[in-house]
């Protein structure tokens, strides 16, 4: 087989060209915080539960909780300027959720969550794994999930929006074939005199399609999902977030 | 009007798809013809978004957007894109001029960050209709140069279009198996208006630095070859299809006459004569416009081709991504194949390859593979004296390069038209003159509303 | 279970599209590996039609038939049409059944007619899922044996599945850039699986005289790769994604082990690495599957199949025509390429440049790259005393190659990330039993639902 | 450039397996009216006039005329087994057409037509061609074919039909930005409270996009033109007429 050397004129590696945001930045009053919020931005699920009940020695459940989500939100910062890829993101999630964890059983009693979010995967798919993100990411940002999985029946949808009052509804598909159930979820609400913002995703979910019908918002990437949480816990309708995400 | 009279290469062996004769150079970056081979991505909206200015603006933005982000996604070095205008787009000058500024905008943004090279082809749509109106004078052709100037001032690269001379004659003379009329239509009338037509874009497009860029008998040519279509139609004998394809190249050839430079128009399959004898950098498209049409020379057609073309593709979703992105990822790769074959030395090898593919799979890649394309361009230059001589001896040479190889197989059907249409190509007159004395008279009554004032006649 | 210990293949010069060691021969006077490159096409149902089985099955009437005819309107010697199911195909067998009746009957009319040579693949749809339900006597299982059943006794003559064994450790891993959790998700439990459902599928295959096909980690190295994505995308660092494919040729291997014969499923990017292993006709796709998917290796990948595909189109209308007609057309022409390679002796010189134009272009390239290819396929078949430790070898192997070529560029993330992930695979135990014994605890406890006994454990 | 001698592997040449249909045959009960036959046969223009004005010298103009369409049935028999092209099939319908101008200049009144059709092309469109091809077709099969041309104004094509009430109107668009005026004529039609077949073709326009709206039935092919014809002709309503061609 004959190799070339110079590849240049058959393509170009944009990816070297790209700048690179600055490195981690994280600032803590003290030592032990300081390696609290460490081990969130590098994700380190290993040492996390004895740092945390290291800190939880000398330090109050509440401060040490908003040092976790102090590094959890300096990681959020690294994905976005391109320092961090995606699994940075969710073992920093993982690590900073074990260390709140740990803090609550302190406290005795659970952090109140910003809200409830409904996530499903729709009737006859299996392809979840936008879904898993999608779960990842809002319980990163203080999000409570209800996760009913994979190839839930609408029906199942419904009695769960009836029974949990989310703010927020979420659902994947990959398949033209199967996307068709959240038309059908959107009447159904709707017939019950239900409202909310519905988030619909997955490669084969085309924004034309799912501004199509009612409630219907789409959500084209899974780091969309926290914003789109908060909006709907701070009251926005589903027709002010279709116009601020869709549009 | 001075006339091509020797080619621009030696032999059909020097031609080879990625460098031309004259290469040309605009844009951001981007030379074609130069030794390698660039796609050109032509996207086309979606009923309803061309209703209103706002609507079909926004459907090109995010058009051209996801073009250009597929590139940098795949690692591509460099594409053109076709704004080839729907009718609204050049009945409102304003409206083509915001859609090439748009294009241009976007085509920055993505030069300045990633180094992306770029281009712009604006097509302005030829509405006149020759058989309803005054072709050099209707307010159509108002509409149209205004929109030419507007692209150039927009940030159009390159002017091109498909014009519609004669077509009034070819539209009855094709469906007629009317040779005489073909070469009346095509290669006289044709001709003429394309002379009238582009030493304007030619002027509009040296006021704004703009490149005159290509001609397309699409609207003749194309008419046959698309009717010919595969082996199970009937509508217009195969031989019959081939020999419109020669004539035609005697009429876009005009353009280069007249000042334009190239890149040529992807759908002018005639191209590879174009280059043989005028050595500018041609576009050109096969296998890849499967979306827009089906042709059976999807391989040969890229043999020595300099921008490689999907004609045209309606914005729709697809599992992959938009039809836009979709089809920049295939002619992407189609290109870093020949540019690889390129750097590699092995160029001819891949063009002999392309070639042999389709040779000898339909009439129409046989008279455009380069051996005979070169054939039928020498026949063109020999025979100088008018528009009517060169078509015709065009038509002639095609014809005699189907029936002399062996290896060309045709059906009893497609060898008697060849035949009949060969007889008759030879007992036309010799003379320009005597060719349009002996139409005029004879179109006037057959087809309505043709009026020979319309070609300075 | 007997495994692999030795090379089809004396080195990576000798494999070339067109041919395999082991041809298959099905359908009508369809035969693949043998000298020439088929394309196979695969439709997708427009959404609604999935609704009844009249009308999913009408669907699939039109589209077949578009298929076959666009390939006699362009001359192409044969075809394979995959029906890759949908869920309801498979949830209800005799769906699948007919479907794979209609698509029979319509091949048999064309090669009646007109000598077109034809072969169906049925991809029944896996939809066990692994953390909810016993995956070796669900419900789910029994229909997907049934529908293998129905669809050969309906005409299927390739039998073909994207297995999910060990999706839900690989998802939970692949996102967290956990490549002990792939090696025990793909290369362990994946292969176990893929033991276990091949043993049936081989037998009921025998009992139809149906050809047991492919297997694919579609499930899981696609995951990796699909969300590394291309040069913009922050998801899964790309040489995470090709450590993950490397291992998953250990997995899709299992299932010619067991008695499938090829042509492998399209989708399965590892298939260069078996083909080199197992010797057999292998399914690929690249450019041409921009419609289903973007890859970094879109003529790379062509570089040693034996059949072509576009993965799936969903059937719309283009103005070429549907889209199954289309792509047919792209496909038809790029196997057109090869096979006229073939014919002028000059196939190795195209491979060469299909090879160059990616080898370099991304992570997923360079480790499918026939060279490095039949390196890791040596890695396997060198280290096979258990599924375990030839996975493990051919990801050392992977990691190796990409750290030693400098002609690779990787970014310091990219770089830091191939460290970190070669110490880790160097780390592990040698043995698989201490593997699994250290594996079983730590993911029952991280990932919900997992169950050992779903894979004999 | 190196060329091969056997292609076996690249293409098959399926055209030339087919097997034809048989030659013409045509039968007449004289000679001179044999002649008036294969003048129509063979599409003989040139000649059609002096041997029609010879058989008129001797026959009834009907009994000429009915020469004339026994020969253009033989085309068509022709062309639908394959043994004649579109363009052999236009000529012999020139020649027809002139052969009973004639005919009815000696019997001093024009032949009464199977019925009216209205033909267009869509506003904005100039892709006509298809629609030339429906005008002969429609024609040669003795149908009055009121042609508004190419580009014509939706309220032209309105008032057309109020006018002229066909028994069916076509339309042909070959740009999917063109052929959305086929859905504004549908609507208007209806407003006004009339209804048609109104038979869209042309190479943009899809059978999904022409059942989707009242009246539409989608026309793949202008040889189908005739049968649609006659079809609307014999009072077949526009619901019966797609249900035979689009489904
Ligand atoms: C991996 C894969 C599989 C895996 C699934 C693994 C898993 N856990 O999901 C397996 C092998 C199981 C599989 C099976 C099948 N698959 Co599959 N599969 C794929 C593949 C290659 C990648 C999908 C993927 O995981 N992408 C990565 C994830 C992260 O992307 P994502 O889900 O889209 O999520 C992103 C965004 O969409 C967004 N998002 C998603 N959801 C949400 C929600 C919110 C709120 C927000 C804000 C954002 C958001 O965020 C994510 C990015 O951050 C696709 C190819 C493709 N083109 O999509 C085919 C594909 C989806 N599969 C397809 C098919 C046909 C099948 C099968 C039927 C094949 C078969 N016959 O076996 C079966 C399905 C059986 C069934 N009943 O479901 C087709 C679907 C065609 C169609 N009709 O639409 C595809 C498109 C492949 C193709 N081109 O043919 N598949
Ligand atoms: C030839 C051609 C032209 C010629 C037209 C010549 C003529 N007299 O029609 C010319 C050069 C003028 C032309 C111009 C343009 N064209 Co143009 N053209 C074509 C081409 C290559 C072939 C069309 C053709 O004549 N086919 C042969 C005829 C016979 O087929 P047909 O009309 O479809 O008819 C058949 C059937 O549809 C059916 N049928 C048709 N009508 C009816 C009616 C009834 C009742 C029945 C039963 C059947 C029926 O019967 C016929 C077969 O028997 C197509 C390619 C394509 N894929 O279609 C592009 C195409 C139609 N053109 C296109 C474009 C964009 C243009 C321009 C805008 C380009 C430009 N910028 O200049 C301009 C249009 C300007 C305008 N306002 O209209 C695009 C349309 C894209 C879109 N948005 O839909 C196409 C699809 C090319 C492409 N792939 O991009 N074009």
């Amino acid at each position: 087989m004959q190799f070339l050397d110079d590849y240049s004129g058959i393509f170009v590696r944009y990816d070297l060209r790209r700048e690179r945001g600055e490195a981690k930045a994280v600032v803590a009053d003290d030592v032990i915080m300081q390696q609290v919020i460490e081990c969130v931005v590098d994700g380190d699920t290993d040492n996390i539960e004895s740092v945390v009940k290291k800190a939880l020695e000398t330090k109050d459940p509440m401060d040490v909780i908003s040092a976790l989500v102090k590094g959890m939100n300096e990681v959020s910062r690294l994905w976005a300027e391109g320092v961090y890829y995606l699994p940075q993101t969710i073992l920093s999630s993982d690590a900073m959720l074990a260390g709140i964890e740990i803090c609550e059983v302190k406290m005795g009693k659970a952090l109140d969550k910003k809200g409830v979010v409904i996530t499903h995967t729709a009737e006859g798919d299996i392809h979840d794994l936008g879904q898993k993100i999608v779960n990842a990411l809002l319980r990163a940002n203080g999000y409570e999930v209800i996760d009913l999985g994979k190839d839930v029946p609408v029906d199942d949808v419904i009695s769960a929006v009836k029974k949990h009052k989310p703010a927020m509804l979420t659902g994947t598909a990959l398949m033209t074939t199967t996307m068709t159930a959240f038309e059908k979820i959107s009447k159904r609400l709707a017939g019950e005199g239900m409202a909310l913002p519905f988030v619909c995703g997955g490669g084969a979910v085309s924004e034309e399609y799912v501004t199509g019908f009612d409630m219907g918002i789409w959500g084209k990437d899974a780091s969309q999902a926290p914003l789109m949480a908060s909006d709907a816990v701070s009251g926005k309708n589903w027709r002010q977030m279709r116009e601020k995400y869709n549009s | 009007m001075a006339k091509y009279t020797s080619m621009a290469y030696q032999s059909a062996e020097e031609m080879v798809f990625g460098t031309a004769k004259f290469p040309v150079k605009y844009g951001r970056d981007f030379e074609v013809g130069a030794g390698f081979v660039y796609p050109e991505l032509v996207p086309h909206p979606r009923p309803g978004s061309e209703e209103t200015k706002k609507s079909l603006v926004r459907e090109y933005e995010k058009m051209v957007n996801d073009v250009l982000e597929r590139c940098v996604q795949l690692g591509f070095p460099g594409i053109q894109v076709e704004l080839e205008h729907v009718y609204q787009m050049t009945r409102n000058p304003d409206w083509g001029g915001e859609i090439a500024a748009t294009t241009k905008r976007l085509m920055e943004d993505y030069h300045r960050k990633y180094g992306l090279k770029s281009a712009i082809r604006a097509t302005i749509a030829d509405y006149r209709k020759p058989d309803e109106e005054n072709m050099r004078s209707s307010s159509a052709l108002g509409n149209m140069l205004a929109t030419f100037e507007a692209s150039a001032a927009g940030g159009a690269d390159n002017l091109s279009i498909e014009s519609m001379g004669g077509k009034e004659i070819s539209d009855y003379a094709i469906v007629r198996q009317d040779i005489r009329g073909v070469l009346f239509g095509i290669g006289v009338l044709g001709s003429r208006d394309v002379e009238f037509l582009w030493k304007q874009i030619v002027e509009i497009a040296a006021r704004h630095g703009a490149t005159p860029g290509g001609e397309t008998d699409c609207a003749q040519a194309n008419v046959a070859m698309f009717m010919a279509g595969g082996y199970l139609d009937k509508s217009v004998p195969h031989t019959f299809a081939a020999l419109c394809r020669a004539i035609a190249a005697g009429r876009t050839l005009v353009a280069y006459e007249q000042g334009a430079r190239g890149p040529t128009k992807d759908c002018g399959y005639e191209d590879p004569i174009i280059k043989s004898i005028a050595g500018v950098p041609i576009s050109m498209e096969g296998k890849t416009c499967a979306c827009a049409h089906a042709d059976m020379l999807g391989n040969l057609v890229a043999a020595v081709c300099d921008l490689w073309s999907n004609e045209a593709v309606e914005y729709h979703d697809m599992f992959g991504g938009t039809t836009a992105a979709v089809f920049t990822e295939i002619l992407g790769y189609d290109v870093a194949l020949m540019n690889t074959a390129i750097k590699m030395g092995k160029e001819k090898d891949l063009r002999d390859i392309m070639i042999n593919s389709d040779k000898y799979r339909d009439t129409h890649g046989f008279i455009l593979s380069p051996d005979n394309a070169y054939e039928i361009g020498k026949a063109i230059v020999t025979n100088a004296d008018s528009y009517y001589t060169r078509s015709r001896a065009a038509a002639i040479k095609a014809a005699e390069l189907m029936m002399s190889d062996q290896r060309l197989a045709l059906s009893e059907f497609e060898k008697n038209t060849l035949d009949t249409m060969y007889k008759t190509l030879l007992g036309l007159p010799d003379k320009e003159e005597d060719f349009i004395g002996e139409c005029i008279p004879v179109y006037q009554k057959l087809v309505k509303g043709f009026k020979p004032s319309n070609y300075g006649l």
